[in-house]
């Protein structure tokens, strides 16, 4: 178990390395330099600057050296919990980041519960009940989902609350608590807003995960062990529920760790749609004003985030599964 | 009862004989024939990219062409009879402003009859960029007769009145393409990187494993929306289509590679790999005479499969308005229109590019999963 | 090495190594094969026989050179006198040679390629080799297949139209097709029905007899290989444990493993069930297999000496090889 | 072997009154696929007796596994069990006798349950692939157990840890908390078999219980079952394609031939004298480890039929030496006595 999961947390530091150096890519990629363009930015909003300052601010970043020496610096600064300025809003990354970080992760949770809460028993009553009329439905749907992109079922979600119901599920919060602090009303109007996000986010990943749960159960349903438990005398859903599920589960399990950087993405998107107050919509904006300081310590964040998920899921897996940790 | 015994066997004999010396492809084909949905999404598929390469022919007016004094028509539908006859036509719209909203609003009038006809005579193009027509699958009848507005729009017109459907039409174009060429580039690198993993093994296949693992675990969308962002503003149109085309595969062939990489491991394993071996063939032989014919065809499926996966991003990046830009013509930069909610409520129909997207993907999807269960024509039959 | 010998195998080793952890250490060292050395004769049949994890299928993979030999010489007699090892030889230098000895292999549906007919099949060492043009390939496949007891029509047809015992004898006529002196069959008959068992068996032994044929025969089944050997080598957790012919082998076994594997296999004879000594305890395990001789922790005549050291291969009769200890003190009973 | 002493577990069931325990009739159970109808078992007539061993012998295909799974009626889908009786006695109390018809009786139902792993216990040729991987040994056999038992945890575990024992187990104690994966395949099986028996069962269906297993391995399992039922009197039902070890573990003999008994007779009949032209061939074309070497073996022609292939008439008929035209492929034979305790189905001999 030690030396596996030291293999996962290598991986895992790997990849975010390889991220950092992708999204330190992002930041340099346009043409001319960050102070360039941070001071252009300035100066159209009415601010001077000299040119002392300027080179001041390129010492700072290390400009004009070597990229990796930029780059040690971008990371030393981030290590320091500096992730840098945006220029967009003229404060720190953190402090426009800050809470909507934490709504991102809530999101991207609830979602994942909502894709485990509905796919598995969907899957696992589509395999035992294979080809019965609730099968091909449960098939179907699961097809449908996967085909219809989130972001044009957040459209479509949108068409219909507007010409149903006449109201806009856009945001995350009821106007009174935007911003207000944190408060037990808050959190309730919270979830309420959450409700129909995480459906149009989970959609996908739940057809997903439905058809693997049942394409999985029916491949451990054929197995030796199963008619060994039905030998013993077990009633069928007792034995399908502690022998072939409980197999089946593994993968699915596994599974969530290539599920989660999805849900992490498509929640950008959705986002956007929604005008959800989550990272997407900030990234969408630093992306298209160049805001790249923002943009790149935003892609860096959600690179974090995926690969803790995926961790956390493997950990989960090698708890689970005695033949993993035996690998 | 007996003397039907000896006309049973006969026909079990004929088709035991066709069995017999059917190759491959023909099990797979027959095999695939009895998934009627897959059929279906098959049929799909070639219609899409029918509507792809005769996207001219199929449009009613220029894509480009717009005038405001026709902006958000609404759709308008074709009237099959008129009086009791059969006379295709649509309803002439009058436009006028709402003068507390300042919106645009149209009222059929069904007393003005603009006939409908098949091929009918509309703007000139050149059909697969060679042939110089002017002709149309469908369109007004005689169209020098009419003003601007008065024309068919099936599926309404944009805020700039330009015509929906034939946008849409030519939107198949890039979207359907994006992901063909897109899977095209995914499966050049997944097939010689996944081939040198799976064939030669040891350090190297250890390297581009752990690769693949790790691009796996990168969140995609926010790296593609950094990519596709940093693309230089002043790019044309085709360069655009493709720096987003390999954007989009940039991280697509990660599967491939694992299909192709799991197939070479598998087949390695095969006793009639070793038997050409110990034949006497050389490693070129294995490899293109019975390694890969005898995967190529769950390639073929799982390549299917991922195309879908790249019209969809395509479709997302231009939607967010980081992947192709106006006066490129793509499903995603047609929805565009559709990102704020009043868009959604006053012009509903500017939606509709949603349904080939979700169709397409759809199709695709079906097509894909027949394939696969027929790329294995000897795994057990389920009944 | 006499103008007899077709094979000989000299102190043939394959070593696998374990791997474990985050950087692939090699943590130890299985011992699939661990010094076999044995000798084959024109025109006669050589059987491999033991368990599983006996080294048995190694043994006739090195021969063919599907893996590669850690250790020891493979001696081959070409038809012109050449001696080559083939052990040492290099993959390209050895294509040409190939077509002289062939396989036969154990599982008759994963042996044919299912995207071939049975004459693109039959017909691959032909083309490999260059052998004849496409008429001639047609009338010597055709040939084969009545030979192997299948119609010749049935060249344009798929695998998948064939039953196992069907499919084996395609996979023989395959390994006959360049002419071949030495055919290494890999448990030719395990996979087969025994309805079907004894139908291939005898074509193997008419062919032998027809074509002068030498075999390596594997196999798990003692009654097969009585069957079909003119000498049998028994093997035990990648050793040799005894060599002899199939008579005296097995009418009266020297090692105290072959003993117990005589005693082991059931006999289709109700009326003289007497109660068999079978050995206790199960077979060794490659990767960490016990000192000395390695089936001591299970050999009822077990001394001192056999925990300590391994016991060398030697003739103590003429044609009778054997390794252990005791060979000559001990009198076994089956 | 480990000779440890009698387990308290075990029970004797030692009765025999002369009544079969068991009596297969007429057993049809049928494979509807998308292709067609498999008659995997057509018509499958065959009695266990209290103690003794049913040795039930046919190639592959030949719907040997299925007959035995019909009897516990956990055929696999989309099989079904379509006509026939399973007369099964259960002892309600000393010397009291209930006889049931299993196929009457539902499949998923407690009292098919209780019969089911409790009175009679089925184990598979796949030691290793039949238990879960990701449950321990003991988990898996404690759970038989108390299916069948109302003992405590406790009880249940020492129980098995004594079964463990008993079936030549090594460190049982401990083996019980380990998962199958370490266990060798002679080991998984003798696990196996301690499930099976720790219930108590009065029928033992072993299918292919040795033919994944190495020689030495299966003569070790062969003994032990052969040990179990001398001491518990349960009867067996042994399924294989090996003729070797029907001789040795078998009292009767049933030879299957694509979903028919084509023979039935005592063992040592069987051997002495087959009457069925497909055991006749069968016992001639077996390799013998004491026959002379290199001597050609008389073998059968042809090649078994795909179930969905079968022919008309007598299955066996066109493989068979004595087939007659007109009759072996129009009609199809009964099994009828052709000696005493000896049963055929061939037109060789009047009554079939």
């Amino acid at each position: 178990m030690l030396g596996y999961l030291i293999r996962r947390i290598t991986y895992g530091i790997v990849t975010i390395f390889a991220v950092s150096v992708l999204s330190f890519l992002i930041i340099q990629l346009p043409p001319g330099d960050y102070v360039t363009s941070y001071i252009a930015a300035l100066e159209a909003q009415g601010d001077d600057v000299s040119a002392e300052e300027a080179e001041t601010l390129r010492a700072y970043f290390g400009l004009g050296q070597p990229p990796y020496v930029q780059y040690g610096k971008w990371m030393y600064q981030i290590a320091q919990g500096n992730l840098g300025l945006s220029f967009q809003y003229r404060v720190p990354v953190t402090e426009v980041i800050g809470e909507r970080m934490l709504l991102t992760i809530i999101l991207a949770l609830g979602s994942v519960v909502f894709v485990w809460i509905t796919a598995i028993p969907i899957g696992i009553f589509s395999a035992v009940r294979q080809y019965s009329i609730q099968d091909y439905i449960a098939t179907t749907l699961g097809f449908i989902g996967l085909a219809v992109p989130d972001f044009l079922l957040a459209l479509v979600m949108m068409y219909l609350a507007w010409d149903w119901w006449g109201f806009s599920i856009g945001g995350l919060f009821s106007q009174e608590y935007a911003a207000a602090p944190w408060s037990l009303g808050r959190v309730v109007d919270l979830l309420q807003h959450m409700i129909i996000p995480i459906i149009v986010l989970g959609t996908a990943g739940t057809a997903s995960l439905i058809r693997i749960t049942r394409a999985n159960l029916l491949d451990e349903l054929r197995k030796p062990y199963v008619v060994t438990a039905r030998a013993k005398g077990m009633t069928e859903w007792q034995l399908i529920l502690k022998y072939p599920v409980r197999l089946a589960l593994n993968p699915v399990i596994s599974l969530t760790a290539y599920i989660f950087p999805f849900l992490v993405s498509g929640s950008i998107i959705v986002s956007v749609v929604l005008s959800l107050p989550t990272l997407g919509p900030v990234l969408l904006r630093s992306l298209l004003s160049q805001d790249m300081f923002l943009a790149g310590a935003i892609i860096l964040l959600i690179g974090v985030m995926t690969v803790v998920g995926t961790l956390l899921s493997d950990i989960l897996l090698g708890l689970v599964d005695p033949r993993v940790r035996l690998e | 009862m007996s003397q039907e015994i000896p006309n049973e066997n006969v026909e079990v004999k004929l088709l035991e004989d066709r069995v017999s010396v059917a190759s491959q492809r023909q099990l797979i084909w027959w095999r695939f024939r009895r998934h009627k949905v897959a059929l279906a999404g098959l049929v799909v598929v070639i219609c899409f990219y029918l509507a792809a390469l005769g996207g001219e022919f199929l449009a009613v007016s220029d894509p480009t062409a717009g005038r405001s004094a026709r902006a958000v028509v609404p759709p308008q539908p074709i009237h099959l009879f008129d009086e009791g006859s059969f006379s295709p036509h649509v309803c002439a719209v009058e436009g006028s402003r709402d003068l507390y909203t300042l919106q645009k609003t149209y009222e059929a009038d069904c007393t003005q009859k603009i006939g409908v006809r098949f091929f009918a005579e509309g703007f000139d193009y050149k059909f697969l960029g060679l042939i110089p027509s002017n002709r149309h699958l469908i369109g007004v009848s005689e169209p020098e007769e009419y003003k601007s507005e008065e024309y068919i729009f099936l599926l309404g017109t944009d805020v700039q009145g330009r015509d929906l459907y034939s946008r849409i039409i030519y939107g198949t174009r890039s979207s359907m393409t994006i992901g063909l060429i897109g899977v095209t580039m995914s499966l050049a690198l997944g097939i010689t990187l996944g081939g040198i993993s799976g064939f030669f093994g040891g350090v190297l296949d250890n390297v581009i494993q752990r690769t693949i693992e790790i691009i796996r675990s990168i969140p995609t969308i926010p790296l593609w929306m950094g990519l596709a962002a940093a693309l230089p503003a002043d790019w044309s149109i085709l360069q655009l289509y493709f720096a987003i085309t390999i954007i989009v595969s940039l991280f697509a062939w990660t599967d491939l590679a694992r299909v192709v990489r799991g197939r070479f491991l598998a087949m390695r394993e095969e006793d009639f790999v070793t038997a050409a071996l110990v034949a006497g063939a050389p490693w070129q032989d294995i490899i293109f005479r019975h390694m890969v014919p005898s995967f190529y065809s769950h390639l073929i499926a799982s390549a299917t499969l991922a195309i879908p996966f790249m019209i969809i991003s395509e479709t997302a990046l231009s939607f967010l308005g980081l992947g192709l830009r106006p006066p490129a013509i793509s499903w995603g930069v047609l929805l565009q229109a559709t990102q704020n909610v009043q868009a959604i409520a006053l012009t509903p129909w500017l939606m509709f590019p949603a349904v080939p997207v979700i169709v397409a993907i759809l199709a695709l999807n079906f097509m894909g999963d027949g394939l696969r269960d027929a790329a294995d024509p000897y795994s057990a039959v389920e009944s | 090495m006499n103008n007899e010998t077709v094979l000989q195998v000299n102190n043939l080793k394959k070593y696998y190594p374990v791997e474990a952890g985050f950087l692939k250490r090699q943590v130890g060292t299985v011992r699939a094969v661990d010094d076999v050395s044995f000798a084959i004769r024109q025109g006669e049949t050589v059987s491999l026989v033991g368990e599983s994890g006996c080294g048995k299928t190694t043994t006739s993979r090195c021969i063919v050179r599907a893996v590669d030999p850690t250790d020891g010489e493979i001696l081959y007699r070409r038809e012109n006198g050449e001696i080559i090892d083939l052990a040492k030889i290099s993959q390209g230098d050895l294509r040409p040679i190939r077509r002289e000895f062939q396989m036969v292999f154990q599982d008759p549906f994963s042996s044919l390629n299912p995207r071939m007919t049975i004459y693109e099949i039959i017909s691959e060492p032909l083309r490999v080799h260059n052998i004849g043009n496409q008429r001639e390939r047609e009338d010597r496949v055709a040939d084969l297949l009545q030979r192997v007891g299948l119609r010749a029509e049935y060249m344009r047809r798929f695998p998948h139209a064939f039953s196992g015992g069907q499919r084996q004898r395609i996979g023989i006529a395959r390994a006959l097709a360049a002419s071949p002196r030495l055919i290494i069959a890999d448990e030719p008959v395990s996979a087969l029905d025994v309805s079907v068992q004894a139908q291939v068996l005898n074509l193997m032994m008419d062919l032998q007899d027809e074509f002068g044929l030498t075999y390596l025969f594997v196999a798990h089944d003692l009654s097969v290989v009585n069957q079909i050997s003119n000498t049998v080598l028994v093997m035990y957790v990648g050793r040799v444990a005894e060599i002899g012919p199939p008579l005296e082998l097995f009418r009266r076994p020297l090692h105290p493993y072959t003993a117990a594997l005589i005693a082991s296999v059931p006999k289709p004879d109700p009326f003289n069930l007497q109660d068999r000594v079978i050995p206790e305890g199960e077979i060794a395990n490659p990767a960490n297999p016990p000192s000395g001789c390695y089936f001591h922790p299970r050999c009822p005549f077990v001394v001192d000496i056999c925990k300590q050291e391994a016991p060398p291969l030697e003739e103590i009769e003429p044609g009778r090889f054997v390794s252990c200890h005791r060979a000559r003190e001990i009198e076994l009973v089956v | 072997m480990s000779q440890s002493t009698r387990s308290e577990a075990v029970a004797s069931h030692k009765i025999d009154n002369g009544a079969p325990l068991l009596e297969v009739k007429n057993l049809h159970t049928h494979f509807f696929t998308g292709e067609g109808v498999v008659l995997a078992v057509d018509g499958a007539n065959f009695e266990v007796h209290a103690g003794k061993t049913l040795g039930l012998v046919g190639e592959s295909g030949c719907g040997k596994s299925v007959a035995a799974k019909s009897i516990l009626q956990i055929v696999d889908k989309p099989g079904r069990v379509v006509d026939g009786e399973i007369i099964y006695s259960s002892q309600v109390s000393a010397g009291q006798e209930v006889r049931r018809d299993l196929l009457r009786l539902d499949a998923g139902g407690a009292e098919m349950r209780a019969i089911r792993g409790g009175e009679i216990s089925m184990i598979f040729q796949e030691p290793m692939s039949s238990f879960s991987p990701v449950h321990t040994v003991g988990n898996q056999l404690t759970e038989a157990i108390q299916l069948h038992t109302e003992m405590s945890d406790k009880e249940a575990n020492e129980t098995a840890i004594q079964w463990l024992s008993h079936v030549g187990i090594p460190n049982p104690t401990q083996r019980l908390n380990e998962f199958p994966y370490r266990l060798s395949g002679g080991q998984c099986q003798r696990a196996m078999i301690a499930m099976a028996l720790s219930t108590n069962p009065r029928i033992l269906i072993a299918d292919e219980p040795t033919t994944a297993l190495d020689v030495t391995t299966q003569a070790q399992i062969l003994n032990l079952l052969q040990r179990l039922q001398a001491e518990t009197g349960m009867a067996m039902i042994f399924i294989t394609h090996d003729l070797g070890v029907i001789a040795e573990v078998a009292d009767e003999v049933a030879v299957m031939y694509l979903g028919r008994i084509v023979e039935k007779a005592p063992v040592k009949e069987i051997f002495r004298n087959p009457k069925h032209p497909y055991t006749k061939a069968l016992l001639t074309s077996i390799p013998r480890i004491d026959a002379q070497p290199r001597e050609r073996l008389p073998s059968i022609k042809g090649s078994i039929p795909h179930p969905q292939n079968r022919p008309s008439g007598c299955p066996f008929h066109p493989r068979c030496p004595a087939f007659i035209a007109g009759t072996c492929d129009v009609k199809e034979p009964q099994l009828a006595a052709v000696g005493e305790n000896h049963q055929a189905s061939c037109f060789l001999y009047p009554g079939c």
